[in-house]
This record gives C-alpha cells, structure tokens and sequence, in this order.
C-alpha cells in the first residue's frame, strides 16, 4: 500500500481523468476509501472508469438505483470509519434523494453539536447534454442555498485533480461536479496543490471581472482571450469553489476592475449568479461603475432540440455582449 | 378467459403486426445510429421487449393512461402514437409530440393515452396513481399504468405508489419490464427478494410473474388486472421477464463476462407468436414476413417525413412553462 | 352547490384561517377539488382545520407519509380533471418528495410542450417554530430556482385570502407558504382581489426600500412603524410572489427611494434575498445612492434553543441596523 | 435460546428497572407539559411503548449503533445515555447532548451507540445501513439498528434500504414500533398489505412480528435478529406492535370516534412484566414499586440539575457546521 501522503501529480491531462487518477491515489492509500454509485463498475460515467480492474468490486460498488438509500447509507459509514465516495451519475438525480443530501448528510455535524464527522465525497455531473430538462440542471445553487456541504466544480483537469484530491481528504462532505461537456477538456496539472474554497483567476485584466462556473468559465476565457486582442482587459474569475461561498475572493476582483459580470448554467432565479452579484452589490459596491450583469439560463428548462438547448444555455457572444454592456 | 388458442386465433395477426411495428421502428432507430447519424441523440431501445407494449399497451381504451420510462418507445407505439411525431420528436424537429422539447425521453401525448415518459427512474409511477385516483373520482372506469424498469423497482417511488395504490384501491396495474439489466448492472445483483412481483403483497398489491416474450401470457395477465382494476378491486403488480437486446442505449453495447453475459435472443418475442401461429395453422411465419415489409415501409416514410421537418425556432424554448 | 364565482370575502381575520376559507369556498363551488396530505382530517396545520366535518373523509384525506407519491398522485390527478390541493406540513418536508415537485410537477408542462396542464395547489408551513434544522428551512429560494412553480408566500390575512385563492383558482401548480408563527396573525381581508404574481407595498416611506417576506416583512413593518416616528421614511414591500420572481415590481420602488435592504428568513446564499439584491444591482444600479444590504439568516442551520433560534433569524433589530445603515 | 422463564428470572429485575426508567424518565416531561412549563417546547413521548426500547436497545454492546425517530428517548435511555444530558437536551442547555442545538427531536451521541434522531420520519433508516456497512467492512461485528415508526414504513426511504441492506447482506436489524399512529391517522387507514413485518420479504428481509408491549418476546426475537446479524446473515425487520398511550406530542391528544378511539393501556409492560414475575415468586409487584420510586429520585434530580444548567451563549449557533 502506497503512502497517503504522496504528492504524485496525475499523469492525465483531461478533466474527468483527472477526477478519476485523484481517486484512484486515494483509494491507493487509504483502504477505508470505498466507491459505490450506479454503474460505476462499468464506469457509465467517465469519472469511475477502470477503477474496478484495479480495486476490485468489493471497493468499486454498483447499487440499486437508490440514491437516497445508498447517499444515507453514504453519511452512516462515513460516521463509523470509513471514508466513502458516492458517484451520483447527474445532478439532477440529487432531487430523488434530496432529504438525504441536504436535511441529512449537510447538518448531521451541526445538529449533534460536531459530534458526527462525516467524510464523504459525492461526484457528479452537472450542466446540459442534450438529455433535456430532467437530467440537465446545474443544480449547485439550490445546494449552496441548503448550507452543510462543501462544493467544487472545476472546470480545468488542474482544478478537477486538485479539488477533487482536496475533496477526498477533506473530513466534510464535499460534493464534485464535473461538466459532461468537459469531461475531455486538454489542460496541463501544476505542481501547484489547490484547496477546497480557492477560486482561479485564470485571466488578468484590468477592465472588467467575469465571474463563470465550469463550462461558461470555459467560453468566458475564450470571450477573454479574443476581447484581449482588441485591447479590452477581462479578468475571468473561475468560481471553481461554490461553497462555503468565497466571498472574499469574490470581492477582491471587482474591486479592482469597478465591473462584472456574472456567468452561470443555473437558471437565473437564486441562482450562483445572484449570489455573487449580490455580494459584490453589498460589499463592494463603492468600487462599481457599473451594474452588475447577470448572464445565465432563464427561468425555463432545459429543452431537448440541439437548437432550443443552446438557445437557453449562455454562449460566448452572451458574455460578449454583457461585457460590452457593462464597459459602454 | 378465453384459452390460449381462440386468443391467438382472435389477436395472432393483429400482434403480429403490432410487435413487428415496434421492433421496425426501433430498428430505424438503432440503423440510424449505427450508420453514424448526427442528427440523432441518445435512444435507449426496447428491442427483445415488444411483447410486452403490444400485451400492455394494446388493450387500453380510450382515456386510460401509461407513463413509461426512457425506454418507451414500444408501449407509445402499442398505444398508438403516430410513428411520424415520434420520430420527430427523437430527431428534434418542430412537428414532434413536444415541439422537440422532449426528445426520446420525454415523448408524451396524453390526448392519445400516453401522459408522459420519464428521465428519471421511477419518476413516473405516482403520476399513474394520480391518473387512476382521478378516475376513479369521476367514475370513468379508466385505469393507470405506469410501465418501469427492473431498475425502478429498487426506487422509494415505487414502493410509496404501491402502498398508496392499495390504500387507495386506486385502478392501477403497475407494469414492470424485467429485462435482466439497470442500465450495465444485471438486475440480480442489485435487487433482493425473491422476485419483484412479490413486492406488492407486503403492500396490499397482488403480484403476478409473466413470461414477457410471450404476448399471449403477458395480454391474459394484463386482461386479468384490467379487469380487476376496473372493477374496483384495485391495483396489480405485473412483473415481465424480458430481454433487452441492445445496449442501454445504442452505442452502448458493454459486456463483461460473468457479471454481465451478452443477452440471449432465444426468446425473441416476434418469432416465438409466428412459431405457434405456424403450428395451429395460422401461417405464422410467411405473415411476420409480410408485417415486417409493411412496417418498413411505413416506417421508412414516417421517418423521412420526420427528417424532412424543420428544426423548432430557437425562441420557442422560452415559452411553455405556465399555462 | 354555490356558484364558483362568489366573491365572498372570508370572515376570518387571521392568516390561517383565512387560507382554510379561501379552501373551503373553492371546495363548495368545484366538486373536482380534493384535499389529500397527512393529518388533515385533524387539522394538524390549522389551514386544513375542520374542513373534514363540511366536506367528508373522500373530499379530505389523510395519507400515508408518502410525500413523493401522493404529490406525484397529484400531478397525474391534476392532468385528469381533478383540482388537487395538497398539504405539505413543512416546506422542509418538500425534500423528501423533491423530484416529484421540481423535476415532476414543475416541469410537465414545459416538457411535454403545453400539452399537460396541472391545476394544482400545495400548502405548506415554512420557516422557523421551535423544531430545530429539519423542520424550519424556508425553502422557497431552492424552489425559486428550481423553476416551474408559481409560489406565494402570504404575510397578512388579506394576503393570504385573496392569493390562496388565486392559487386555486390557476390552472398552474402553485405553491402556498404559511408561516406557523402568523398562523394566527390578525388583520382585515379587505374586498380588494390580489392575484398571482402580486406584491405589496405594505407601508410607504421615501427613505429607503425595504423587501421582505413573510414574518420577515410583519417584522419590517414594525420597524417603520418606529422609524417613521424619527421621521425616516421606510417603504415596505411584502415580496408575497416569489416565482416567477416579480422583477418590475421589485425595480420600482427603489428606483423613487435610492436605498435598499432585503430581509429573508431563508439562508443568505442564493436566497430570495440574493435574487432581489441582484435583481437590483442590475436594473436599477443608477438610481442607487448606497449598497444593498441584505438581513438573510447565515449559513447554519436553525438551532433549537430559543436564545439560539432567535441569534440566527433576523429580528427587528437587525433590520433597523441595516437600514441605518444604508441610509448613513 | 433460553425459554421464557429463565429469561425472566435472569433479566426480569434489570428490564423492571429499565423499563421503570424510560417510563418515569418521560412522566416527567409529560408532568411538566402539562404544569405548563415556559421552558419546554414539543415533546413525543412513547409512554406505553417501553418494552420496545428496553427489548431492543437493550441488550445492544459496545459499537452497535442506533437511529432514532422523532419519539426516541426510550430507545436512547435503554442504550445507557445520560438522562441528565437528555434533559438538558430536551431543554435547550448547553449541557445537552448537542449543547442545545438538537433539541428533543434531534438528541444524538454517537460515541455511546446512538448515532442520531431524526425530525424527518424515516430519514435516519438509510444512515443505519451505512453504520451496518462499515461494521461489516472493518469486521467489527457491530450492528446498525434503525428504530422508526408504522408511519416511516410508508416511506421510500424504508423500501429503499430494505433493498440494499438485503443485497449488502448488511448486518442491520430494522425495528418497527407500530404504535397504531401516524401523528393523528390511524395506522390501518394509511398502510395497505396484512402486516409491516411482511414488507421485508419481497426485498430480502425476512420479517417477524412481535408483541412489542411484552418485553421478554421483543427480546427473544431482537435477540435472534442480532445473532443472525452478527454472524454475517443480513438483514431482519421487526415489527413491534404497541401502544402510544399519549397524544403524537405532548399537549395534542385528539381522538375521533371510531376513525381513531383512545388507546387502551391494558397492553401496559411494565405491568405484564411485574404480573409475570409475581406468578414466578420473584416479587415483580413489589420490585416495580421500588424501581419506581428508585427512577424518580435519580430522575428528579437529572431533571434538576438539567433545568440549573444555563442556555448556551448565543454565538454558539454559528459554529459547527464543518469540521
Ligand atoms: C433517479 C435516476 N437514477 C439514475 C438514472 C440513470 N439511469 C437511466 S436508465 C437507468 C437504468 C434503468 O434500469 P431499468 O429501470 O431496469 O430500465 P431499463 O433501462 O432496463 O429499461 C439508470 C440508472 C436516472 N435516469 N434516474
Ligand atoms: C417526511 C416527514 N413527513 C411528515 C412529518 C411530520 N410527522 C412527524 S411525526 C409523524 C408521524 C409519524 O408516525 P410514525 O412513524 O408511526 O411514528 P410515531 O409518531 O407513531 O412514533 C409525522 C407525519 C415528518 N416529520 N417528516
Ligand atoms: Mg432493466
Ligand atoms: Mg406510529
């Protein structure tokens, strides 16, 4: 059994790779760690791919589909010593177990007073892919609103192999989203570790902050990089970590640039979005030149047809056009 | 009960005919996708499992209601949507049943009997009670028929809709396709008990075990819960065993040995009714000939016409949410 | 049976009843409505109370603690030629039953593009009243976001009259928050209909915006009340629509006053509150003369001892503090 | 297994005691309720149920775990908590168990075998699962055990972890206390099937129901639940039926004719117990006198010094979320 304490870097260079390599060291290390989740054995999503050959069915476990069952049973054996992670295979499944996740898991530790410790690690994925309204919501701001669980959603393999690693040492249940539309984005791992609560800024610029979660912080660097050329400054703030809210690197940003603008999958009411553009309208209001621009899916669903789809999910010439707003 | 015989005598060609029009168009489907078309999504296809729609679905009248899961195709078909507006609706095109809203998982027409399908597992079986409760309030004598997956049996959704059902004697006949597989896990490993339709009796709801290849079984069994919901005796739970041939959805054909064997088509449904019709003299087999060169030439139509249709406007996806 | 277009007015003039009115004269006038949750033939929540001696056990009906089933059994009611009402005790309680409500009942319509129309009302008490974590989230900002649901949240008698019956009378899902602490509110139902969708302005003043909701906003209200005596002009606007969220109306108000607080009794990341401040931050940044201050409860759960209950929800003064605040 | 009578004459005296504690241990609370006490909020008591939580709760060692429903003082009582901390608890002092952050439905301490109460009616089901999977996994051989109510068998959350501790072969031991309510609904009006016990099998679990107002058979049958548990067998469910002599909580006790008569108290347990020690010489009237007067004396005082204990600082409430 190899220490748990190495520091190896992951040898893969895309997202959900790098998600699987974080565990897959985890479970290395630390016998206590046990995967269970729909289908992970086959590895139906690419985040539990192979483990199974390596760890055997004993620690990479497929279950009924029973999420708020095997999420319960999730929070019960972390409590007792064993440090579980849970594949829950779209986000949107989260509704179907929802007590379990949020009455449940999220407050265990509060309401015994810090008497439960409860390690355990949710993956999942987030955001649309073409499977329409019941599988597509990003749904990290009704969790953020629920409190109790810590929240990453990288949107590099560096985030995703560092948070997720973060993640599975971390004694508090975390829960790691992974964009489907990612799941093979190229990016080089640093040697440089990340914490669970660090957002990047993963572009400097001096005109506006973006503000954008896992896929639409993608088209934001991709908006930036091409705005850059015409001399336009955009500073993209990948809020990589959702909560506990990082309000102060949230704030520091837009302090410097007086504009922002907010970029997210979730629909608009309540939203990630509203969260930070709320902060900032309280605590750096004085530094803003601007109104704050929100650009995310409206209050409707996530429709089926490839054109209705991208219709109501933001795209690059959305965050264009909020940024152009916001500068004018 | 008529026997066996007069039933295939009665229903054979009918049947025949029915199963081999779900078996076509799914066949187009998984054609389509085999043949790299980038107009079409994720389908998960019921191919091995027609004998079930046709046996459920085919004896409905008008104002009873199936929910189905994201494997429905067949039991809409046997229900009898139009194949046109299904295919358009998989394909995302604006004639579609749901304006291309939906898409293969969420193909619905409640008008025609079908009161929606399902993306997630288990999530449309309450709705069935409620379509039942609903009837039974009016008196219509109408029943609902909520038709799930094996998989969906080991959801709390199922367990709750059975007990209210009972409580309720609310007209439902709770259909489970057993096709051996959730998805890439073989049934058996994830599910206790001896059997899934013995779930019910711990709830009030009768089980029954049918041979799901067999349309003949499965139409008396269903006729027999009809008639019990309809009667006001309440509701039934009908375990299918069946066999998905396919992967979970095409393109997703992964075995692995022991633990998930490829799935034998030995009881392939179709052959299996034109088998018997050929023994009692019925010309089984030259008539399931004939059915399938109808269908495809059906089919073929229904989905050119489909292909043909335009793509939804992009702003209709924002209106629909409230009435 | 009465015509089910009486106007009456509820001679009640406490919250709860007056939402058992608004129920019981529906039910009068439209055989098709049923009232189905646990308990209600008690009247365990005093909006269903004595409801069972005029309309009997198979217009009223207990069932089993079957959340998700019998709100499932509700939209398939609903698409059949029922008009459903279903209590649901505590909005905490929605978790349980969470896919059925927001991924289900929510979305059917959208997704089956118009076909499924689903004209039914849930009731449930939300917020705070002794019970601890599990029982007392206000829930409503996850369900804001969760899109589909028509949701008000009465403060007043009046309120509750008029938008419980607007409830029942739309062809929407629509979700009735009560709040056990104004079960027994008092107040007028005055002869002056107010449909979904509706807010009110409550107290006027030309100081400053305060929104509110709920309790939230009978504790607003008081506090204007003291402050007007000091000559600052508080204006109230009892946020009784959530969803879909009121935009305009919100705008308006501090468009004339310049300032703005926003108080919430849900927990502060991506609450309503969020959602108002954001709201303004964006469509009304120019007429802004301070940053918005939002009185939300922190990211913890509800305590159960009273001095701790009471440390975590705002209280009036907590309110009076932020509006000195922006108005300094 | 011993038979009845060795059993009493072996633990007679002990579950007299016990079953004394728990009963005067929640007398009080009803006392104080009905004195109008400014300090209490809602309280479910489960006076009458007490042969349950000695039975069960019992005879539980070292590591074996608990999940309590909303009415769960006996059961904690029974595993040996501090009836002084619980108190406290109860009444929101920072000497409670959770430093008055749970409160009476939230009462929790893992570290002597109660690993949480639950406000939502079977929410804490699946967690037991999980403490039975980690028992197993790091071979402790403890148990989880799950004590809910008739109400909570109704729930998904209780079919869904029948299932998977069936196919977990978890060593857990599902424990029913069918007290004939749901809050205010008679038992029998919301729950279909001819039994609780029943709804086990049909998922894996075989079942057994028992007199849960007698204590020697609840701890028979727990008894042979646990060695089953133990010795790596899965699964059993218990369905103890007995009486709640109160209201669902304090202060709220509605009855309705025939939808929902006063309960009897004839089924009373300590009494049966004492009777049955009478008729064996061992004195159980008489022990039951002097169990009773020994209870309130310690529990007087736990109560005493729970009410001196001060509120927690209000700062308090906003720690403790993570680690
Ligand atoms: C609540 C939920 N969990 C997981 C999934 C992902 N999923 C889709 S189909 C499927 C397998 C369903 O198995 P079964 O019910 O047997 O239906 P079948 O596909 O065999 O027809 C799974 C796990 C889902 N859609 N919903
Ligand atoms: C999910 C959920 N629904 C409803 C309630 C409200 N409630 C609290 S206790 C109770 C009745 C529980 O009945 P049972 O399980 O038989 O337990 P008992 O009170 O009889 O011990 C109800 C409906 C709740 N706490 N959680
Ligand atoms: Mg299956
Ligand atoms: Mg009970």
């Amino acid at each position: 059994m190899s220490s748990a304490n190495q520091t190896a870097v992951s040898p893969a260079n895309r997202l959900a790779p790098a998600i699987r390599d974080a565990i897959a060291q985890q479970m290395r290390g630390d016998d206590r760690v046990l995967f269970w989740g729909e289908d992970i054995r086959t590895g139906v999503m690419s985040t539990s791919q192979g483990l199974v050959d390596e760890f055997g069915p004993e620690r990479v476990i497929d279950t009924p589909i029973s999420e708020g069952a095997f999420l319960g049973a999730a929070l019960g054996a972390a409590a007792n010593g064993l440090r579980p992670i849970v594949e829950i295979m779209y986000s949107s499944f989260f509704y179907v177990a929802f007590d379990q996740l949020v009455n449940q898991i999220g407050r265990a530790r509060y309401m015994t007073d810090g008497q439960v410790t409860a390690p355990l690690t949710v993956i999942a994925a987030t955001g649309a892919s073409g499977f329409a309204a019941q599988h597509s919501d990003a749904s990290y701001p009704m969790l953020m609103n629920a409190g109790g669980l810590r929240i990453v959603f990288p949107s590099t393999p560096h985030q995703a192999f560092w948070l997720t690693r973060a993640a599975l040492r971390s004694d508090d249940p975390v829960i790691v989203l992974n964009q489907p539309a990612l799941a093979g984005a190229k990016g080089e791992i640093r040697d440089e570790p990340m914490e669970l609560g660090d957002v990047e800024v993963t572009t400097h610029g001096e005109d506006v902050s973006v503000y954008a979660i896992g896929l639409m912080a993608v088209r934001a660097r991709k908006v930036a990089k091409r705005l850059a050329e015409e001399g336009i400054g955009v500073e993209v703030v990948d809020v990589c970590s959702l909560s506990p809210f990082p309000v102060e690197a949230i704030v520091a940003s837009v302090r410097r640039t007086g504009r922002a603008v907010v970029v997210d999958e979730a629909r608009l009411a309540c939203s990630a979005a509203s969260e930070i553009s709320a902060t900032i309208a309280e605590a750096a209001f004085d530094a803003l030149e601007a109104p704050i621009e929100r650009v995310a899916v409206p209050n409707v669903f996530i429709p089926y047809a490839p054109p209705l789809e991208a219709h109501v999910i933001p795209q690059e010439a959305d965050i264009e056009a909020a940024i152009r707003k916001v500068l004018a | 009960m008529e026997d066996r015989q007069e039933l295939v005598e009665k229903h054979g060609d009918h049947w025949l005919r029915a199963l081999t029009d779900v078996r076509v168009f799914e066949l187009q489907l998984a054609e389509m996708h085999k043949a790299g078309s980038s107009v079409l999504g994720a389908v998960h296809l019921g191919i091995g499992q027609e004998a079930v729609a046709v046996g459920v679905a085919g004896q409905l009248i008008p104002g009873d209601q199936i929910t189905v899961s994201h494997r429905g195709h067949g039991p809409m078909l046997a229900r009898g949507l139009d194949p046109e507006r299904m295919y358009a609706e998989i394909l995302g095109r604006v004639s579609g049943y749901c304006g291309g809203k939906g898409g293969s998982m969420h193909i619905a027409c409640p008008a025609e009997g079908v009161a929606g399908a399902n993306g997630i597992v288990g999530g449309g079986i309450p709705m069935a009670l409620g379509i039942a409760k609903a009837a039974k309030e009016l008196g219509t004598g109408n029943v609902g028929v909520p038709i799930f997956g094996d998989g969906a049996a080991n959801t709390g959704a199922f367990a709750e809709t059975l007990n209210l059902a009972a409580v309720w004697e609310a007209p439902v006949v709770f259909v489970c396709e057993n096709n051996g597989y959730g998805q890439f896990t073989p049934t058996d490993a994830v599910t206790g008990g001896p059997g899934i339709f013995t779930r019910g009796e711990g709830f009030g709801v009768p089980g029954v075990e049918v041979d799901g290849e067999d349309v003949v079984a499965v139409h008396v069994e269903m006729a027999a819960a009809l008639e019990r919901a309809r009667a006001g005796e309440g509701p039934t739970l009908l375990e299918c065993r069946t066999t998905r041939w396919h992967g979970h959805h095409e393109g997703d054909e992964r075995y692995a040995g022991e633990y998930r064997p490829a799935p034998s088509r030995e009881g392939d449904p179709i052959k299996r009714l034109a088998a018997e019709m050929d023994e009692l003299g019925l010309e089984g087999g030259a008539k399931a000939e004939a059915a399938e060169a109808d269908s495809r030439k059906r089919l073929e139509a229904a989905m050119e016409a489909a292909l043909a249709a335009p793509e939804p406007a992009p702003e209709t996806a924002m209106t629909g949410v409230y009435v």
